[in-house]
């Protein structure tokens, strides 16, 4: 990889991730909840694409790299929605249907 | 032992070295362990499971400083790695040895955090949130103290004058350990609704 | 093809026989016409003195039909075991029909609890009745069952119904069933549930509406003679009453006690 | 890579191997032969200890109560011990160590013409932790309450409270067993991975790779995808177990069927990583002894990543009656059945092979050809269990048990017998004797069939797994029924008495045995190319690739094969 680029300037992507850093920690004291949302998991996903891209140097890594993490990513997506749409339901009520019949919604309070 | 290894060692027929392919391959791996113990706790936490609340009871302040010492202790990794590169053997010595310094912050920081908790009660089997802090807070750590240890030996090797390339492969390591980070932060520490 | 083994007494038994009568119609022709083609060919291509094996690389049009042919009818065949499937399943587990009375049905390790909901046919009222290891229905009733656990999972399986679900604990599970025919059927439990779970059995009886009063009647002057233990031609203690403090008894121990 | 590392390893590649030690050789081996050849011994003992207690609880099943000869009584929580360390042996400490670690160790380099694997240490430590792993499932079976008994899923909270399962250690010891056993195979699959990316012979292009080293790498490739999730289960399951949190029980407000969807996310997948890598070997035996090229080899491989894809999206129809959401239950009967579509395609492209070739019935290809047939009967059941409707029937009764052992026994058992029969010639430079081979082929195959076709019968009837003692319920106390049980009991032990054949041919072959060429079979791939056993460091010169691997009868050559190595004439 080093023959064909020069590496980033480390140093500002440093001051880049500190101040990604400040936001999220500050974002939670507006004590919204969508702003937190972003500023904590948002940042979280920048912060990361810009540590593996820069320090880890997938800017400049092979193609099949990326299709491996790609991969990963696809197929946790996979299990949490796969798990997320059963494993949510603890009340018991998995027998959605009930036709006409209002005693099988009650027992499930 | 040897250094020689087989010749398989230096083929590259995806342009890509070996040793670099396999840490690629093992953080791909990685990132499914850590990948399903972030999402069961993802799953319990939308679902409301009583005692996820608790989570506005860690510090932010020592999370942020923590996360503060991975990313401060990634750039100078990464140093080190373009210090390897350059043939300054001395340099990338010191930056490694930086590096696993801020581990230490980092591991007697999380210490301190330990010791905290335990001390108000809130202990491994209080609820379930607490469970995942200390599992998942735990799993990490361990993470960082396998990368300090290796670290520390490549650190002689390279001043022995061989495994240069060694460097970068525990670089992109302990990047990963940091970025794992990066995501337990928001959901230990902030996302406390 | 099942009541050839296995009586089939619910109303969704016969249901779900079809559908396995279809489909092993399907996968026999499917099973005979590739396994006897694999025979076909070992036999016509065996070695031979000076007969060389053709060259054919599988990659043209003109081979590829070969396979792609069938493969495009195993396609249609999916196709249609997934719509029939879906259609049993919709009935049988996805929907509630009207029900006629209720049963709560009650795992532990390892015995059985049933509630009967009496005559009014709610559950948790004064005349509900309990019983362990015996369960009594009425012929021809629909019945919604709530099916618990007390501790690991049990699955309540009565094959005579080809009814099985699991109990998991910390969730109620809502399902229902119709029986058809009287008798006295197996019921057992098949999930994994520790040291006893191969003595996890019950029995279920079906009655006729006469005799199904008779019985709660005398499950109520306690003067009723345990239809599980009769089944079993014995009235030693029933085997779910090896509790976990002599379950480290030797096997002969355990033997005694079931028979 | 930077000039500077690349000139220090240059520096460092000069190629001498030294006369080693015997301790060095064999006990603490870096060669890959070797170490390929620890797995698969390893994996025999075990596989002899499976088959040991599987004799051990059938034989309670056909004669419920009495004293099993060289075994003793099997009671209720031995008999659960015994079926559920059947299953953990036979999966994870026979099926993937002998085929996918130790055939993978042994022919990938060979197959692709490289002198070793690309981290001879790694692997040496992999195998190291997996000899670890056996050791401590074996040691679960004599710690206090006995070893674990809550079947091979380990289902919580069973699994996870010692009051419930009542074998506190022998549980904990079964799941370090089993997570040390990942973690060895993770290591072990990285190097395998790279090593086929990275250390192929020059010229030999993605299409020139036999498909025995392609399945075994996409079957590495799908366990490093599974296996993640599960060892966080693991962890979790572990702390359940010993620290007592409460991850998966429901009054800590844990969630037990959790653990299922990670089990079966893991568990799904793992049925196609000990197929492929079978599947893999018996397309190289089917060409070599039909001396044909295989029918599509892009279409197999294909196919191949198909299956590997589809096989993510199917757990849960290991959970259709768990108490999952039943709508739920009708995307993965679609995903389920569907997965028939690339298997389908792949059995036809096999016994397109056999198409105008010239077969020799040797022992291997006996085996390859047992392999298909009986797989193909696993196959066409699965669909049964795969359709949520019938599987309310047939969920845990003995029709999966049947149906699971046509899939699991072909791909363990006769797919190992076929790759120790075929390349026993490379592995120790002797030919096995045929004779021999093929009395046990069909004193294996014929009992086989006879075992498991009756439980399919059994499964019917409405017969339950994991029941000690049927005579327990009157509606399977019938007689009729517990004859087809004594009969599959019988099989089963003709059937081991048989494999006394295989190990008597297997011994005195290897020593006594007659001398083996290079290449006792005319094949191509690069491994018969070298002389038989291969010597440290395998080729004298690396070769170069020239073309594929099934290049078998081309018309206008002499010889039927061409190997991939022979340089064409110019």
């Amino acid at each position: 990889m080093s023959e064909t680029h020069g590496h980033p300037n480390y140093i500002k992507i440093w001051y880049w991730l500190l101040f990604l850093l400040i936001i999220s920690t500050v974002g939670p004291m507006l004590e919204i909840p969508i702003v937190t949302l972003i500023t904590a998991f948002g940042i979280a996903i920048v912060k990361s694409y810009m540590v593996a891209a820069n320090f880890m140097h997938l800017k400049f890594e092979k193609k099949i790299i990326w299709l491996l993490l790609l991969m990963s990513i696809c197929l946790l997506g996979v299990f949490f929605f796969g798990v997320g749409s059963d494993v949510m339901m603890t009340e018991g009520d998995q027998w959605i249907d009930c036709i006409e019949d209002k005693s099988c919604v009650e027992q499930r309070l | 032992m040897s250094m020689q290894g087989p010749i398989a060692t230096h083929r590259q027929a995806t342009g890509i070295p070996t040793g670099r392919l396999a840490v690629w391959w093992l953080l791909a791996s990685e990132i499914f362990i850590f990948g399903g113990l972030v999402l069961c706790f993802v799953l319990f936490k939308l679902n409301g499971t009583p005692g996820f609340e608790d989570a506005s009871l860690t510090s932010v302040a020592a999370g942020a400083i923590n996360t503060f010492v991975l990313l401060t202790s990634s750039l100078t990794v990464v140093l080190a790695h373009a210090a390897i590169e350059e043939g300054n053997v001395e340099k990338s010595f010191k930056y490694i040895w930086y590096t696993v310094g801020f581990g230490f912050v980092f591991l007697g920081i999380k210490t301190y955090e330990y010791t905290g908790k335990i001390i108000h009660g809130h202990i491994i089997t209080e609820n379930l949130f607490w469970s995942f802090y200390y599992t998942m807070t735990g799993l990490h750590a361990l993470h960082v103290i396998g990368g300090m240890i290796i670290m520390a030996i490549i650190s002689f090797d390279i001043k022995k004058g061989y495994n240069f390339q060694r460097v970068e492969l525990i670089g992109i390591y302990w990047h990963f350990v940091d970025l794992v980070w990066i995501f337990l932060f928001p959901l230990l520490y902030i996302a406390n609704f | 093809m099942i009541e050839f083994f296995i009586e089939n007494a619910s109303s969704f038994a016969s249901d779900i026989d079809n559908l396995f009568e279809v489909v092993t119609w399907i996968i026999g022709f499917w099973f005979f016409v590739t396994f006897g083609t694999f025979v076909y060919l070992l036999i016509r291509f065996r070695r031979k003195k000076g007969v060389k094996a053709q060259y054919v690389a599988g990659e043209k049009h003109s081979e590829t039909k070969w396979t792609h042919y069938p493969h495009y009818a195993v396609i249609a065949f999916d196709v249609a075991i997934i719509a029939l499937n879906i259609f049993v399943w919709v009935d049988i587990k996805q929907t509630l029909p009207p029900r006629d009375n209720m049963i709560r049905v009650i795992g532990q390790q390892w015995s059985w609890t049933f509630v009967h909901a009496g005559p009014d046919g709610e559950l948790d009222t004064s005349d509900d009745i309990a019983t362990a290891n015996d369960l009594h229905v009425k012929v021809d009733n629909t019945y919604h069952f709530e099916l618990q656990s007390r501790d690991v999972l049990h699955n309540f399986s009565v094959p005579a119904f080809r009814l099985r679900q699991d109990a998991v604990p910390g969730r109620t599970i809502n399902g229902w069933f119709k029986p058809t025919k009287t008798g006295t059927y197996d019921l057992q439990c098949a999930e994994m549930c520790g040291y006893g779970h191969g003595i996890m059995g019950a029995a279920i009886t079906v009655h006729t509406e006469a005799n199904f009063n008779e019985t709660m009647d005398q499950i109520k002057k306690g003067t009723y003679e345990s239809h599980y233990q009769k089944r079993r031609g014995t009235k030693t203690e029933a085997p779910s009453k090896i509790s976990k403090e002599n379950s480290k008894s030797t096997f002969t121990d355990v033997l005694a006690s079931i028979f | 890579m930077s000039q500077a590392t690349t000139a220090v390893q240059k520096e460092q590649h000069s190629e001498h191997h030294q006369e080693l030690s015997f301790l060095y050789k064999y006990i603490l081996p870096l060669d890959h032969k070797i170490i390929g050849m620890q797995y698969i011994f390893t994996g025999l003992i075990m596989a002899v200890i499976g088959g040991y207690f599987a004799y051990a609880f059938r034989m309670q099943l056909a004669f419920p109560g009495e004293i099993v000869p060289l075994y003793g009584l099997v009671g209720p929580g031995e008999y659960n011990m015994l079926v559920t360390n059947h299953g953990t042996i036979m999966i994870f400490w026979v099926a993937m160590p002998v085929l996918i670690a130790g055939f993978g160790n042994y022919i990938i380099p060979l197959m692709i013409g490289c002198d070793d694997m690309v981290f001879p240490r790694l692997n040496r430590l992999s195998y190291q932790i997996f000899l670890a792993s056996a050791l401590v499932l074996i040691l679960s079976f004599f710690v206090k309450g006995g070893g674990f008994g809550g079947a091979w899923t380990a289902y919580p909270p069973l699994s996870s409270v010692a009051e419930y399962s009542l074998t506190d250690w022998g549980s904990s010891l079964w799941l370090l067993a089993v997570a040390l056993e990942f973690v060895s195979f993770l290591l072990g699959g990285i190097n395998f991975i790279t090593t086929t990316m990275n250390s192929r012979a020059p010229g030999m292009k993605m299409m020139d790779i036999p498909i025995a080293v392609w399945f075994i790498v996409i079957a590495v490739i799908l366990f490093m995808a599974s296996v993640g999730p599960l060892i966080a289960g693991a962890v979790m399951l572990f702390m359940d177990q010993r620290i007592g949190t409460s991850f998966f029980l429901p009054s800590g407000g844990g969630d037990p069927l959790l653990w299922q969807h990670l089990f079966w996310f893991f568990g799904h997948p793992e049925v196609y990583v000990v197929l492929l890598p079978t599947m893999g070997i018996v397309a190289d035996i089917i060409t070599v002894f039909a001396r044909k090229k295989l029918f599509g080899y892009r279409t197999v491989l294909y196919t191949a990543f198909a299956t590997g894809g589809l096989s993510f999206v199917v757990w849960a129809h290991h959970q259709f009656i768990a108490g999952i959401d039943p709508r739920m239950a009708n995307v993965f009967v679609v995903t389920t059945v569907l997965i028939s579509i690339p298997l389908a395609e792949m059995m036809f492209c096999y016994i397109a092979t056999l198409y105008g070739g010239s077969i020799q019935f040797t022992t291997p290809m006996l085996w390859g050809l047992g392999f298909l047939a009986a797989f193909l009967i696993g196959g066409v059941t699965g669909i049964y269990l795969g359709a949520s409707a019938i599987d309310v029937y047939f969920h845990d009764s003995y029709f999966v048990i049947a149906h699971f052992h046509y899939t699991f026994f072909p791909i363990t058992i006769i797919g190992m017998f076929a790759a120790l029969t075929y390349w026993f010639p490379k592995m120790f430079g002797r030919m096995m004797n045929e004779t021999l081979g093929k009395i046990h082929f069909w004193g294996t195959f014929i009992p086989f069939n006879c075992l498991f076709l009756p439980l399919f019968l059994l499964g019917l009837a409405g017969q339950n797994r994991r029941v000690y003692n049927f005579l327990n319920y009157p509606d399977l106390a019938r007689q009729e029924l517990h004859d087809l049980r004594v009969f599959a009991t019988m099989s089963l032990v003709v059937m081991l008495l048989f494999q006394f054949v295989f190990i008597y041919n297997f011994f005195v072959s290897m020593f006594f045995g007659k001398k083996a060429p290079n290449n006792p079979w005319e094949a191509n791939s690069l491994e018969w190319s070298i002389p038989s056993p291969p010597p440290h460091g395998n080729f004298k010169t690396l070769p170069s690739v020239y073309r594929g691997p099934y290049e078998y009868s081309v018309p206008g050559r002499e010889s039927d094969y061409w190997p991939q190595n022979e340089p064409p004439k110019k």
